[in-house]
């Protein structure tokens, strides 16, 4: 029986070191830092948006970090601790898990993907830990909502009602059409922009759906273009729309029809993947009207990339969670919720604040402006 | 079984039942998604580690079990402790259904239909809108009524109830593996045709694996749907086939401890990789192609070595 | 030992086996009586082990009938046949290769067992009891084929010969009334041949009728009752060893010196 | 032109990528019995090369779509030489490995050059019938390599030996063919082609690291629905499926087009368990 001993210290090492190891927090936290967390995918198909997110939020980091926070008269700096969710629920709750428990965070920044968003929501209130989301678009994220989860950015539903009527005003279109991505933004996009159209008479004739990672669209537009819509939404990632754009044109699709792009159609890395030529004339629902351009020259310093919409809202959103530590005057979760309630901070993408209204609940409310992209111009429409 | 295997399963219930008392909700989580997987690799283990067939759809049973848990307590107002075995029965049949026709393929073409078959459905369960409410999620899933004064909305409740379903489970395969038909499966993947000469009905036993396989993967997924309350397509993805394929090997194929011990191995070990997001997978790929390398019977090949068996 | 004294325990007839327009077997009919040994022989491709497959049930024939005692056996699955107690061996001696010499064994009486899977599923008393019957006769039939001494052994580290009594051995686990042993002497020194030889004869003794397919012309001389030959699919001769070594279209089917 | 026309078209060009990359993965199939997933990474490394070689080093498109095709062969040559050849016989390892591989560099890919897509520059203006130069050629030069594999299968030396090879391998050994030989020469035209198609399709669309899942999956589809068939069972099944795929999402609901190729496949395995072009 001499082997037992061996193989039984084998397993409870195995066991000692599971527990242990999952549980590897920083003993003593540093008095002087705050820890803030960010959930954000950095890997597989979404990658894009925790990218551009990231560096918003470094950029914001600096910032803050520069002058520092003084809670009490003592000055503290921010820490963000970030974790992959990889667009994929189970991952997001792991991350908060491990950010409020084991990292012990004040608050949490993300994440960008509305599956994630819906699954973190429920665990910040039974955390106690506020959360700022970057992007997530779906209605469900705020409506009903839930009380320590916030978000600026204006969901689809809240979209449509503003967007529309101009839309309609510009194309004043009889018939529409749909070519999105399937997923959960898209659709909620589809939904919520069909509705709104069939309220101002605008009847929608055709809907396609396409899987993350086509690449091939011709066969959706030569359906859009036998029928023949006054105007077509496109919505999806932007590597996707520049693939629709570019075949649309190929196809001859904007012969009859206007192309309108869903919020990452009216960013500058439109113009360089799919090029002024492909995309002249085309319009966008646009979350930044203009951005001043210092703010968009440090970008392409810092990290050679085009202005995009999640550099902002990552910028805002730790600007504004740091607002509300600062205002709080406390690291406590509780205080910097109520203090985020009270937001009123002028941002880069307009103005914050978080309400409650028709229903949504901490949600930031601005009218979205629409782009029209004339010989490589990202021109805003009045 | 050996008199040390026996004491090293005590010890490792021992540990994991008092896990919850001293570790952090989020290490509680960590371990129920472990457990939750170690329940699927060891019921891909009956099929792909006893029986034969390599399969690439595992994920694809995982994901009917949970919608089709959280669909019937939404849409019929079932408690969970009814849906639990009602699920369970619906993955076998569809898997009896699907799988009989599936098992007359042989070898590589096998494995390549699953891994289309896991794809089909991943794009069922993301385009039928009305009935899985698609890429939006299904929400508001209840967790299990309360029984014996138990409220299941907490932790550790869930990972109580998921260890003892788990146990359970892992029981039942293991008595099933001891038995003249766990024999029969070995039979069959030893030498289908010599397993035939010897009266055994091959392709029947072979769409038996396969179903229990599947049906154990449901109720896996029944349990993480009232645990995580939210579904959504991704999480049953051809990605997580891959992972259980990867830990099932990494572990030992056709030992059922193998996969299981590999379930843990893996998954603490994405958690430790956690801070580093872009080196997850490449760390994972390379992990397995270094055990096929050095040890294609995984880790319990190693410890058997250790022990200085055959 | 004429045909008339005993009773036919398999009818072969009309049997055709096309192969994509390869004929592997035209019109063969066949009788084989109880308990007798009988050779089965014919130049490479002549249809041998395709007979023994489509008898054993592993692929169905074009036409024709296989009946055993009034039973029709064509359109069966193998393991449906080998129920019926038809036991084969594989031309490539085929075994559990990672199994121990006794495991091949235990496993392969698979067929005999009463109680009901679930009830093995429990490990109930009874199944328990019947595991220790079966792990008997498995000891007794390893007795009775020689291989008791090296039990543990693993099946792919024994000699060739002894690997072709363990094939033997998993065939006659399954109890069958009928053998089908598919070359088991093919590469053999002169002794393993009389071993395994003197163990079909031991075998047939305790009245189970068996077929063999072989080259070695000396073993099915000397071991055979009836000897039927085989050639290009069609059955061109049937007989006594001593007749069937003086036919001239034998010889020439054969093509060379005989044995 | 005509709406079904230009879906057939559609069809075509995306059939044309699919058979390229499943002759490659056919060959290696019947010779060294793998379905080598470890081809879609192949696929995706030679698009990157080849753009980095476009964009960066300014070399003419028909040079990179050579180097591509080196870079994919040398890989192929690599994972051959040195993980599938310890494992000759072991199908099921070596299926692990393929995928393992394919998996691996998936994730390298998108460690090293982020998942942000890249265009690849186009090298071709102009359009004609709605379909765009480039487009039209992807279809051209799948068949000139259509046509080169099939010559250098048919006529040459190795190519003989590559078809006696597929029959029975033993045999092959006895004829004297030395199988290490005929695996390298395999795997490195397998490599070639699913090189070449990954640089072939890049200008149409974008390159991101997950570029090669789909056309992967289809590949393995067409070598299946081919049954190992000839050369010319390949293209038939590759285009085929393009074109019936490009149908059934215009035509029936496009949100399953890339479910329709599990649904052909099922259909032709219950029927034709050997497949179309079947010589198993």
């Amino acid at each position: 029986m001499k082997k037992l001993p061996k193989l039984l210290l084998v397993i409870v090492l195995v066991g000692a070191m599971v527990v242990l190891g999952l549980s590897s927090s920083t003993l003593a936290a540093d008095p002087k830092v705050i820890k803030i967390g960010y959930t954000a995918p950095f890997t597989g198909a979404g990658a894009e948006y925790g990218t551009n997110g990231w560096r918003g939020i470094q950029l914001a980091l600096e910032e803050v970090n520069k002058k520092g926070i003084t809670i009490k008269g003592e000055p503290y700096k921010i820490e963000i601790i970030r974790y992959d969710s990889i667009c994929t629920p189970t991952e997001a709750v792991a991350n908060v898990r491990k950010l409020a428990m084991e990292d012990k965070v004040v608050a949490i920044l993300g994440d960008h993907c509305s599956s994630c968003c819906m699954a973190i929501a429920p665990l910040c209130d039974e955390f106690k830990i506020p959360a700022v989301t970057i992007e997530c678009a779906a209605d469900s994220v705020t409506k009903p909502g839930h009380e320590f989860y916030f978000r600026m950015r204006p969901s689809m539903g809240l979209m449509a009602p503003l967007g529309i009527p101009r839309i309609v005003k510009i194309f004043n279109p009889k018939t529409a059409g749909f070519i999105n991505i399937n997923d959960d933004y898209g659709h909620s996009f589809r939904d919520s922009f069909k509705a709104e159209l069939a309220k101002h008479g605008v009847e929608t004739v055709v809907e396609e759906d396409f899987e993350r990672g086509t690449t091939d669209f011709t066969v959706y537009l030569t359906k859009i273009k036998r029928v023949k819509p006054d105007v077509a939404f496109y919505v999806g990632a932007i590597s996707e729309g520049a693939l629709i754009v570019k075949q649309a044109r190929e196809i001859g699709v904007t012969d009859q029809t206007a192309l309108f792009g869903a919020e990452e159609m009216a960013e500058m890395e439109l113009l360089s993947l799919a090029g002024a030529e492909a995309i002249e004339g085309t319009y966008a629902l646009a979350l930044w009207g203009s951005v001043d351009p210092a703010f968009a020259k440090r970008v392409m310093d810092r990290f050679n990339a085009p202005m995009h919409y999640a550099i902002i809202f990552g910028y805002d959103a730790l600007h504004v969670v740091a607002k509300a530590i600062e205002s709080a005057q406390s690291l406590d979760p509780v205080k910097i919720k109520d203090a985020l309630k009270k937001t009123d901070y002028q941002g880069l993408e307009g103005h914050v604040k978080f309400e409650s209204f028709e229903g949504y609940k901490n949600q930031g409310r601005f009218v979205p402006s629409i782009v029209k992209w004339v010989s490589g111009q990202r021109t805003v429409v009045e | 079984m050996f008199v040390a295997s026996r004491i090293a399963i005590a010890v490792s219930i021992i540990i994991l039942i008092f896990i919850p008392q001293f570790a952090s909700n989020y290490v509680i989580y960590v371990v129920i998604l472990a457990m939750l997987f170690a329940i699927l690799t060891a019921s891909y283990d009956l099929l792909t580690g006893y029986t034969g067939p390599l399969s690439f759809c595992h994920a694809a049973f995982y994901g009917l079990g949970a919608y089709t848990s959280a669909l019937l307590t939404l849409r019929t107002g079932m408690s969970f402790w009814q849906a639990f075995p009602i699920t369970g029965i619906w993955v076998f049949l569809f898997a009896a259904a699907v799988g009989y026709p599936a098992l007359k393929i042989r070898g590589h073409y096998f494995a390549v239909t699953t891994f289309f078959f896991g794809h089909f459905v991943y794009l069922f369960l993301l385009n039928s809108r009305k009935l899985t409410n698609g890429p939006l999620g299904l929400r508001g899933i209840r967790p299990p009524d309360s029984i014996l004064g138990i409220d299941f909305s907490s932790i550790t409740a869930s990972y109580y109830l998921v260890l003892f379903f788990g146990v359970l489970i892992v029981g039942f395969l293991h008595l099933l593996v001891k038995s003249r038909i766990g024999r029969s499966l070995v039979s069959i993947r030893e030498n289908e045709d010599l397993a035939e000469s010897i009266g055994i009905n091959t392709s029947f036993y072979k769409v038996l694996a396969f179903s229990i396989s599947a049906g154990l993967a449901g109720l896996a997924g029944s349990l993480f749907a009232h645990f995580f309350r939210f579904l959504h397509p991704t999480d049953f993805a051809w990605m997580i086939s891959e992972m259980i394929v990867i830990m099932a090997l990494v572990g030992g194929l056709g030992t059922l401890f193998g996969p299981i011990i590999g379930a843990g191995v893996v998954k603490f070990f994405l958690e430790l990789v956690r801070p580093a997001p872009e080196l997850r997978f490449i760390l994972l790929s390379i992990m397995l192609i270094l055990v096929l390398l050095f040890e294609p019977k995984g880790l319990v090949g190693i410890i058997r070595r250790i022990r200085g068996e055959k | 030992m004429t045909e008339e004294g005993f009773k036919k325990v398999l009818e072969v007839r009309q049997l055709r086996k096309h192969f994509g327009g390869v004929a592997a077997l035209s019109d063969v009919d066949l009788d084989v009586f109880e308990s007798e040994i009988l050779g089965i022989i014919g130049p490479n491709g002549a249809g041998k082990t395709t007979l023994f497959n489509i008898i054993a049930g592993f692929f169905p024939p074009t036409s024709g009938t296989v009946m055993c005692r009034g039973e029709e056996l064509t359109g069966l699955r193998a393991d449906q046949i080998a129920r019926k107690g038809i036991g084969r061996t594989f031309q490539a001696s085929t075994l559990f290769s990672q199994f121990t010499v006794f495991d091949n064994v235990f496993n392969a009486f698979h067929m005999h067992y009463k109680q009901p899977p679930w009830k093995a599923l429990l490990h109930t008393s009874a199944v328990r009891e019947e595991e220790r019957t079966m792990k008997q006769k498995a000891m007794e039939l390893l007795d009775f084929t020689g291989l008791a001494s090296q039990k543990d052994k693993l099946a792919e580290n024994l000699s060739s010969g002894y690997q072709k009594i363990l094939t033997i051995s998993i065939a006659l686990a399954t109890n069958p009334k009928i053998l089908l042993l598919d070359e088991p002497v093919t590469t053999l020194s002169p002794q393993m041949v009389e071993t395994v030889m003197g163990l079909v004869t031991k075998v047939r003794d305790t009245g189970t009728t068996v077929l063999i397919i072989e080259h070695n012309m000396k073993a099915i001389m000397d071991y055979c009752d009836r000897i039927v030959v085989l050639a290009y699919g069609e059955k061109i001769a049937e007989g006594l060893p001593r007749e069937i070594g003086e036919n001239r279209e034998v010889v020439e089917a054969y093509l060379g010196v005989m044995g | 032109m005509d709406t079904l026309l230009l879906q057939i078209g559609n069809g075509l060009i995306i059939g044309s990528i699919y058979a390229l990359v499943a002759l490659g993965i056919n060959v290696i199939w019947s010779i060294a019995d793998v379905p080598d997933f470890s081809q879609g990474a192949i696929f995706v490394v030679s698009a990157y090369i080849s753009y980095f070689a476009v964009t960066l080093a300014k070399i003419p498109y028909v040079l990179a779509l050579v180097l591509g095709m080196c870079v994919g062969s040398f890989m192929a040559f690599i994972f051959e030489r040195f993980l599938y050849r310890r494992w000759r016989g072991a199908g099921r390892v070596q299926l692990l490995c393929a995928i393992a591989l394919f998996f691996l560099w998936t994730n390298v890919v998108n460690a090293l050059w982020t998942a942000k897509a890249k265009m690849f520059p186009a090298y071709l203006k102009g359009s004609m019938f709605g379909f765009s130069y480039m487009r039209i050629a992807v279809v051209v030069v799948a068949a000139i390599l259509f046509v080169l594999v099939y010559l250098f299968i048919m006529k040459t030396k190795i190519g003989k030996a590559i078809r006696a090879a597929s029959q029975e391998s033993e045999a092959a050994q006895v004829l004297g063919i030395n199988i290490n030989t005929v695996n390298s020469v395999v795997f490195m035209l397998g490599g070639a082609l699913s090189g070449a198609a990954g640089v072939l399709v890049s200008p149409l669309y974008a390159i991101f690291p997950t570029m090669g899942d789909l056309p992967l999956l289809k590949a393995l589809v067409v070598v299946i629905l081919g049954g190992f068939g000839t050369v010319g069972g390949v293209l038939i099944c590759g285009l085929g499926l393009g074109v019936l795929e490009t149908l059934g999402a215009g035509y029936l609901s496009s949100a399953y087009q890339h479910g329709y190729a599990f649904v052909i496949l099922i259909i032709v395995l219950t029927f034709l368990p050997k497949g179309l072009f079947g010589k198993v």
